[in-house]
């Protein structure tokens, strides 16, 4: 129930984001007991490179604290679909926080807004639509994949932010978005492997005082059919962009200062007993200093906005 | 489920963007004489009253003044309709077009007609796409061009003729992109990426209390902020700022319910901190609640409006109760209102921030010794500015104190692309700087 | 005849850049005289925003020199291929030194080598490649448009470096490379509206022992006929690539330390007064920092590179 | 114009650059006997011999020997036909495929081969196409995959099972790609755009005298600039190092004319600044010519060779006659060869630079001050360093001095790209790092 709202100590079934270091953290369920594969109910004990952690004792524990595990320790957060977004378990590839954040920003989400997201997949972008739509707004996810969004529907209710959303199983390509949606969302956004196809369903779900539309594609040549379409059905403002986040890793750097100044005196003993302990007593500077990570994403998708303008005629 | 709404109307007070294709500019409808200028061309306003946001308008010659940088033409609105709105291209019908440019010679002389003709069709209030189609007729080589280097032509002289404006109702998103365009300073150089990346890293809804200290950015941020925590919800915003009065144009811009306003607490830093140290008895000394600051000085909008109606959004007491007792002994007339803010954003620091948002010109490590400990554990805090090497010192400090963890300092590219059929590419352009992210969680 | 080899002296006939500063440089000819538009010989004077210089003056200088202006002073220095892209008459749309360096380091072209060239444009590339050859190879290059390639001639002999360099006026989508060509190229460039058509030509104009392709095209979609194109003929190790250069403009940012302790203290007389010194004599720190322009280059053009394997029959 | 020319053969002593699909390594082909790892296959190479650079051969297993990961597999290889290469998805003729993954569940058993199966069809010696066409004829999924999918499980498979390697020739492109992908340390982070701009913008070529100070690039540095500089041009290049010995792998790679490798003169920083200064009589003094550095310690070649035939590159005397009368005194046996290229490098810079790049792991100042004035005037320096601040530093102090103009700092972005129908985007993972350039012109 840790998505609804800022809280302060940890309550049982809650998500809770179990922080060992930047590149280690893990989503676990704070119950005391699980099920295990013979159907036996066990302790809940979660292993993690540190050792294991009886969760039992998180219960109660407030948000932020230190908790020990049994050859080190870890703090405890309350999730946030940040932290959510790196910790998920992938039912397919998922959308990251630059790119989520745009499309937030440009489908001008905000308390009170309904939206339509098509597909669901993993469920990371819906945690941040839900973040931004209520307690007054509505999101409305659409899947193919059965069993997908199934799941989804049971994370969000464990989630405490199953008030806000309805789960399709629906193709939404060949089906469209059901017509009790047409005329109802503020904003569309699309994650499809033929955006294209679902384009005419986007306009007609859209409210008749306009809305924004957002397609996300890995590959140029979606986001030129879908830009086809949106330019054919009267969208406008259509803008197609990337955002590839960097990570500046800080650290200090120390650099030698050699002296080539002692080379232009003749080497005498004395000054070569000089030299030598200029080597050695070697003059260093210190740089506090940030660079990227060898490796960086190059490519997560091409984000493309339109603006569906007020009162276009929908046949 | 939300029902059908029906789209709003443009009202005398407001402010609107004005819209003339790519061009977007941030206005006051001040009154029926309010006029908006838009490069030569000035607009009269009046005929956008109770029209809905989102029109059309056509530009129509009324009369041209003389000006400093050549005639300043004058001109009235007239609604339009959409399907007045075609694409000059297929109004001019052009189809024959060279294969390559090889042929061409650019000896200055293409064009055979006068600009004195232009100004001639202009001022007879031609159609830009009357105008366009007597340039194409009069130019020697334009059916030599290839398609591309046509329409090159056409969408240039069109953005010269072009004779509609649309009028929409300002959003985040329209005026940070206005804001931007015209001086990225007025935001302190936060572009969309990171604006957009601050409102979540900061985790701001309808749920919760969050903490903002900004040096200036014409209201933006705390706009974004108000903006996401929502109307009609319970979320609050205390608004830091260095100045007397805070940067709030973009707050009034977006005409926000009255009690989301209110939900926005705006205080000078100096003051609500001397207030939260040492309680009541402080305000009796300091009555200028400022500690002067420079961005006051360098006001940057040039229509600023930022004090024209405080009352819209200064906010009421909410808990008048509360404020009552604690202001019993004010006297008759009332404490001024600063102080009022100051003592609701004062309970607001003693109950704690679900999170923390730091955008100073300032040097951030002092103003983060003061706000973090008022930041309840396991919440996200944001610190931006465009100086990477105090935030790499920034990021040491921090992680020495072992007051945050998952640290990270980010930056963002941000390429826009054109997508038209076989002349697909990044635009030849792009901005240079996002801006530093840093970025946490604060522990118990 | 500046461009030949390195030289101390600014000689009659050479180009000479003019340094004025980061943004403003001119490329001249150290040529005493010139005739004006009438017809008439008249002393070479030459305008800067520094005032003007008598062209004569600079013969017989040492390049690297402080030379005055009327109203200032500039340097003079020896063009290089990266001064010259900078201050070269524009015929066309140019290549810079960013794409430039990786076209020659991708193409492998070092002296001796033979290389194709088209079109030749403004003739911005081909200083690099002939300085990248010469002095024992030789570059070919190709323009359909006449007044360019005669220009371009001109230009190549003026810089002394016409030895090493054949301009054709040849339309090579249509005619191909001439074929006297086949087989003799190490490397064949390529900056045409429709790469495609000329790949066949520089397959048949690569050695048999194999050779390197490039094509620069500003749009997707010409690099993807190209590479279509490419694969059929059998060219492997195929690459698409973009190089975008960021200036770091080097500068020293003051910030304000302010001082929030103070509060904490009762606002006495005496500690109002400290307070308002602490305002005054504001504590500042400085930052010797880098930031890109606020608009940088954001595309250039793709380059996609390609190996011919050796010994493919060329049919 | 150069006649149709015969392609080379692969001798004994020659470097060879081993290709196996995009992945490449360079190995020294030193004896008949030599072998090479490429994972878990061991290829013998003596069949190599003769035969012409960009050969492909097809890896024979002949032996399976139990390693300490998992069985080690012995080749033989033999010269195989282009047409042997054909594509594997035209060998197995897959047509049909799925719409898109909805109906794939992952539930780990879409494989019904075993690994056993496959290691025993392996050592059968099938080829990759059999064993791939197997895989798919086993696979419960495959078909219901998308033609994308079925791509992507093909190019997986076919990279595992794989059996052709070609043989190339080094060049300075295919010897930075190896080394950069290995370990970018190998080349202190010079990433391939970053090189292409040090030799543009140092201006290296067939003539004049070029000067380089680097702290060990297993010799790509000058390698590249020697490689620029030409066979049977006049330009010379003097390559400063601070170790006993300079990292020549790439050099020797090469396998360039010995005219041109005597073009290089390879010297000890502080012995040759200390000739340089003080004239021969220096010399007596200090025989070893070196003061030991890290980058010695820690050679970061597996198979390094750069002392390996110091006879082919160790540079001999190019004017023997001065050589002769300067080192006159040195008795019968002659002055030994780091002494005669200490004269070589002196002399050149006695008359002066036409460029200089620096690469050092040190911090550049000093260096600077002793390298920058042997630099004639009007001509280019470039400085590389994987540190922003330190050549932010180094840009105020030459901008300072006056002593150099046109100075940027300048970095790179580097975007590949995916080029494939419907399937095209840039790469999903890019290198975050170029290094930083700075560069300018000496003035007088």
């Amino acid at each position: 129930m840790s998505f609804l709202k800022p809280k302060t100590h940890i309550e049982k079934g809650d998500v809770v984001i179990l922080y060992l270091s930047v590149s280690s953290m893990h989503a676990i369920e704070a119950v005391p007991e699980i099920v295990n594969k013979k159907g036996e109910t066990i302790p809940h004990i979660f292993q993690t490179n540190y050792g294991s952690l009886k969760v039992e004792n998180i219960i109660g524990v407030e948000y932020g604290s230190r908790v020990e595990l049994s050859k080190g320790w870890a703090n405890v957060l309350q999730p946030t679909p940040e932290l959510w977004t790196q910790t998920l378990p992938h039912r397919t590839q998922i959308i990251y926080t630059p790119d989520i954040s745009m499309i937030i920003h440009q489908l001008e989400v905000r308390p009170g807004a309904v939206v339509i997201e098509s597909g669901t997949g993993s469920g990371s972008l819906s945690h941040y639509f839900l973040r931004a739509l209520k307690p007054t707004g509505h999101l409305h996810t659409f899947d193919f994949h059965e069993a997908r969004a199934d799941q989804a529907r049971d994370e969000f209710r464990r989630h405490g932010i199953a008030d806000f959303v309805t789960v399709y199983h629906r193709d939404v390509c060949n089906l469209g978005f059901s017509g009790e949606l047409d005329g109802k969302a503020d904003a569309v956004f699309l994650d499809l492997p033929s955006p294209d196809l679902a384009v005419p369903h986007a306009f007609k779900a859209l409210k008749l005082s306009g809305g924004r539309f957002c397609s996300f594609s890995p590959c140029i040549e979606q986001s030129q059919r879908c830009i086809q379409e949106l330019t054919k059905l009267g969208f406008n403002e259509i803008v197609s962009l990337e955002v590839l986040q960097q990570e500046n890793v800080v650290k200090t750097r120390t650099l030698p200062v050699i002296d080539l100044e002692f080379l232009k005196l003749p080497k005498t003993e004395e000054t070569a007993a000089a030299a030598e302990e200029t080597k050695t007593s070697k003059e260093v500077k210190k740089y506090l200093t940030s660079s990227n990570p060898q490796t960086l994403p190059g490519h997560t998708g091409f984000l493309t906005f339109a603006t569906l303008p007020p009162n276009i005629p929908k046949a | 489920m939300a029902t059908e709404e029906s789209t709003p109307r443009i009202q005398l007070g407001d402010y609107i963007v004005i819209q003339r294709q790519k061009y977007t500019k941030l206005q006051k409808f001040g009154s029926l004489d309010t006029t908006a200028t838009l490069g030569k061309e000035t607009l009269e306003l009046k005929s956008l009253l109770d029209q809905p946001y989102g029109s059309t308008f056509k530009m129509c010659v009324k009369e041209t003044k003389p000006g400093k940088r050549g005639a300043q033409r004058q001109h009235t609105l007239e609604l339009c309709s959409e399907t007045e709105l075609r694409s000059t291209r297929e109004v001019l019908g052009i189809s024959s077009s060279g294969a390559d440019n090889r042929d061409i010679r650019d000896d200055g002389e293409a064009q055979t007609l006068k600009p004195e003709d232009i100004a001639q069709l202009r001022e007879e209030g031609n159609d830009s796409s009357k105008i366009i189609e007597k340039l194409v007729e009069n130019s020697k080589t334009f059916h030599n061009r290839t398609e591309y280097s046509q329409e090159k032509y056409l969408l240039k002289k069109e953005k010269k003729y072009f004779e509609f404006v649309q009028i929409r109702q300002p959003t985040i998103r329209l005026m940070l992109d206005i804001f931007y365009r015209q001086d990225s300073e007025k935001v302190m150089g936060i572009r969309v990426d990171t604006l957009s990346q601050i409102i979540s890293y900061s985790g701001v809804c309808g749920f919760g209390s969050y903490l903002l200290y900004e040096s200036g950015t014409n209201g933006i941020l705390p706009a974004a902020m108000l903006n996401s925590i929502g109307a009609g919800t319970e979320g609050t915003l205390v608004h830091m700022h260095p100045g007397n009065v805070p940067q709030k144009q973009s707050l009034l811009a977006l005409k926000l319910p009255l009690e989301q306003q209110q939900r926005c607490v705006s205080v000078n830093l100096y003051s609500v901190l001397r207030v939260f140290y040492q309680g009541e008895e402080a305000k009796t000394i300091d009555l200028p609640p400022v500690e002067p600051s420079e961005e006051q000085a360098q006001e940057l909008l040039t229509d600023t409006l930022a004090e024209e109606q405080p009352e819209a959004i200064e906010p009421i007491t909410k808990k008048p109760k509360l404020e009552e007792v604690k202001s019993g002994r004010e006297g008759a007339k009332g404490p001024p209102r600063w102080h009022l803010e100051n003592k609701r954003a004062t309970a607001l620091m003693n109950a704690g921030f679900d999170s923390l948002v730091l955008a100073p010109k300032e040097h951030p490590t002092s103003i983060l010794q003061a706000l973090l400990p008022l930041v309840k554990p396991s919440r996200p805090i944001v610190v931006f500015s465009t100086c990477r090497e105090l935030l790499q010192e920034t990021f040491m400090e921090l992680k020495t104190s072992g007051k945050v963890t998952g640290l990270h300092l980010t930056s963002n590219w941000l390429r826009t692309y054109q997508i038209l059929p076989n002349r697909t590419h990044p635009e030849v352009n792009m901005s240079g700087n996002s801006g530093y992210l840093l970025t946490g969680y604060t522990l118990r």
